[in-house]
């Protein structure tokens, strides 16, 4: 089944990002398409690679690239990143800024959206 | 419908929400801070007994354990990320945030 | 409306001012609104005090929005909710909400249509997909 | 001591909490989703003239205006940030966040 | 302790793991037992929860901090408040909760003190400044 | 009287940059003395330089800036900035990243210490 995820909270602060992280590497287990994951409000802050957690955490930004090489669609929102700071040369490879219409496809395409935020 | 409900019902009314637009049929998902609502002999164990009565609700493990929530209110079952997946399946969501 | 127009309903809970989410949830609304689906939205909780009428963001020194409300049916965004209970909660009649537009025939202001739990959560069941602001 | 709270009394069970906790003396500044608690008129209302009885409440002007809020519970002083200055100068903080 | 000493009080009111507060809010209170300054902790609401003994977030994959407050006492943080009423709405008891340390004459292990909500406004009122996490 | 700042979340998102700025700006008008601006949590968010608001917005990150360069000490905690990538390159002028031994200087040493969060 085609499945979108949207994430609303930044990472580390907000449980919403390890969540959906652990929905999404659940549903690729079990053979279902990730239609993408869009990032909005403080959620686009979860691809910048200037994060450096402790050697001993999670890197959750490379966590997200890393699905992205497997050819996921991650797209942050471009209206949302700008006014917080998250511009293309902080982003780690794999992932995108676009517009909210990106949203709008997935919500209209993906047979399923779920959303993770607090 | 699948709702899911992240929120401590100790601290927010999210839960008590979500319980009113519920149909028969729809199923409940507590994840994160919303698996308080799930321990057994609580102040608030009465919503989700409540709920129980005429829907399914379901518990994330992961979020348990790290909450260290043993006693769980009898009839909630207990889920993994891949049930959560499979409920997602079965249901359109909505996300009571 | 053709058979495969999806249903694409937003559930707004949150007030307004206090955190972004309305705000930018309404970019979504207005954005989502040109593409071909069969949009609705819901208010409720303190989602009802978004929409209601009289707000004023200048001495808070952030922007106000309420009046990207009132050009909703503009946007072709007419299937606006508020549940009765939200509202009554809050000491709220539909009277104290903003206009969303007028009715192109009559010229008659349109408010957000005031409906209960089950109405809500029969639409719901009827939803492509929700996504909650 | 002066109380700050911030969160709306529909949805998070903060001003409840931070009841609990005020003695005689102290006061509550409600401010940003917290002055939804100074309506007057809501199933919410009672919390801030239950407050009233024993202790001073204020809302901050900047945050009723940009709700809308003109009806207010009387009783409520309405401030605005200088009052809030004037408020921390007289008494040490806790934020109820 | 000297006169000069200031007074500070942590109150942690957000349950663990759901957010970051209660963890980073941690890390504060063990820097600032290394200055001149008489600390105390108290748990309020869903905060009791942070102490709640048995904790595990192997399957959450993400890092857990129970351990760290076995060792509060270490860091001389004793002064470990939890609200009763919190407890008791959570169906909780004292020995629910982690030991914080142990002590060093009796060896006897030492747990969070149960207090009422009175007792703690009490000690809110005697504080130089009062952080919340 | 000095007062002491802390801010917990990050800018536009949560209304507890702009509160604890409107208040600052008040204390300033009366005279008081600013011990310090603390950013903790998600509240190190508010001073990355490549925030790009719409043109008819507030510039937070630039506010901050500006009360930085009337002398204020205003320290970003270094723990919570280097998990969430915000690093000195990123940084507007006249603020600084730190410990948080800052955060409980100012506890001590202020007379009052607010707290703006969510």
């Amino acid at each position: 089944m085609k499945i979108a995820v949207t994430i609303y909270e930044g990472p580390y602060n907000h449980e919403a990002s390890d969540s959906a992280y652990n929905f999404i590497v659940a549903a690729l287990a079990k053979g279902h398409e990730i239609r993408g994951i869009f990032f909005y409000h403080d959620g686009v802050y979860n691809v910048t690679k200037l994060m450096e957690p402790p050697q001993d955490d999670r890197h959750i930004a490379n966590r997200w690239s890393e699905l992205g090489a497997k050819g996921i669609d991650i797209v942050v929102c471009i209206a949302a990143a700008k006014r917080r700071g998250i511009v293309d040369s902080v982003l780690v490879p794999n992932v995108r800024i676009s517009g909210l219409g990106q949203l709008t496809m997935m919500a209209i395409e993906a047979e399923r959206m779920v959303i993770f935020g607090d | 419908m699948l709702h899911t409900v992240n929120q401590s019902p100790f601290q927010k009314s999210t839960l008590e929400s979500c319980l009113r637009f519920v149909r028969k049929g729809d199923v409940i998902l507590l994840l994160e801070d919303g698996v308080f609502a799930a321990q057994a002999g609580t102040a608030m164990s009465s919503l989700v007994e409540g709920a129980l009565k005429s829907n399914k609700v379901y518990a994330l493990s992961a979020d348990l354990k790290a909450r260290a929530l043993t006693d769980v209110i009898q009839g909630v079952e207990v889920t993994d990320y891949a049930g959560f997946v499979d409920l997602v399946e079965q249901h359109t969501t909505h996300a009571w945030l | 409306m053709a058979e495969d127009i999806k249903k694409i309903m937003f559930t707004v809970r949150k007030g307004p001012h206090g955190t972004i989410y309305v705000y930018e949830g309404l970019e979504v609304k207005l954005i989502m609104a040109a593409y071909d689906a069969d949009i609705s939205v819901v208010f409720i909780d303190d989602g009802v005090y978004a929409l209601k009428a009289g707000q004023n963001t200048k001495e808070l020194g952030i922007k106000g929005f309420e009046a990207t409300y009132g050009v909703l049916v503009d946007y072709e965004i007419s299937k606006v909710f508020v549940d009765k209970k939200s509202l009554e909660d809050r000491g709220l009649t539909q009277d104290d909400l903003v206009v969303i537009g007028e009715d192109e025939e009559t010229e008659e202001e349109i408010r957000p249509k005031v409906v209960d739990a089950d109405e809500i959560a029969a639409m719901m069941a009827e939803q492509h997909n929700i996504l909650c602001f």
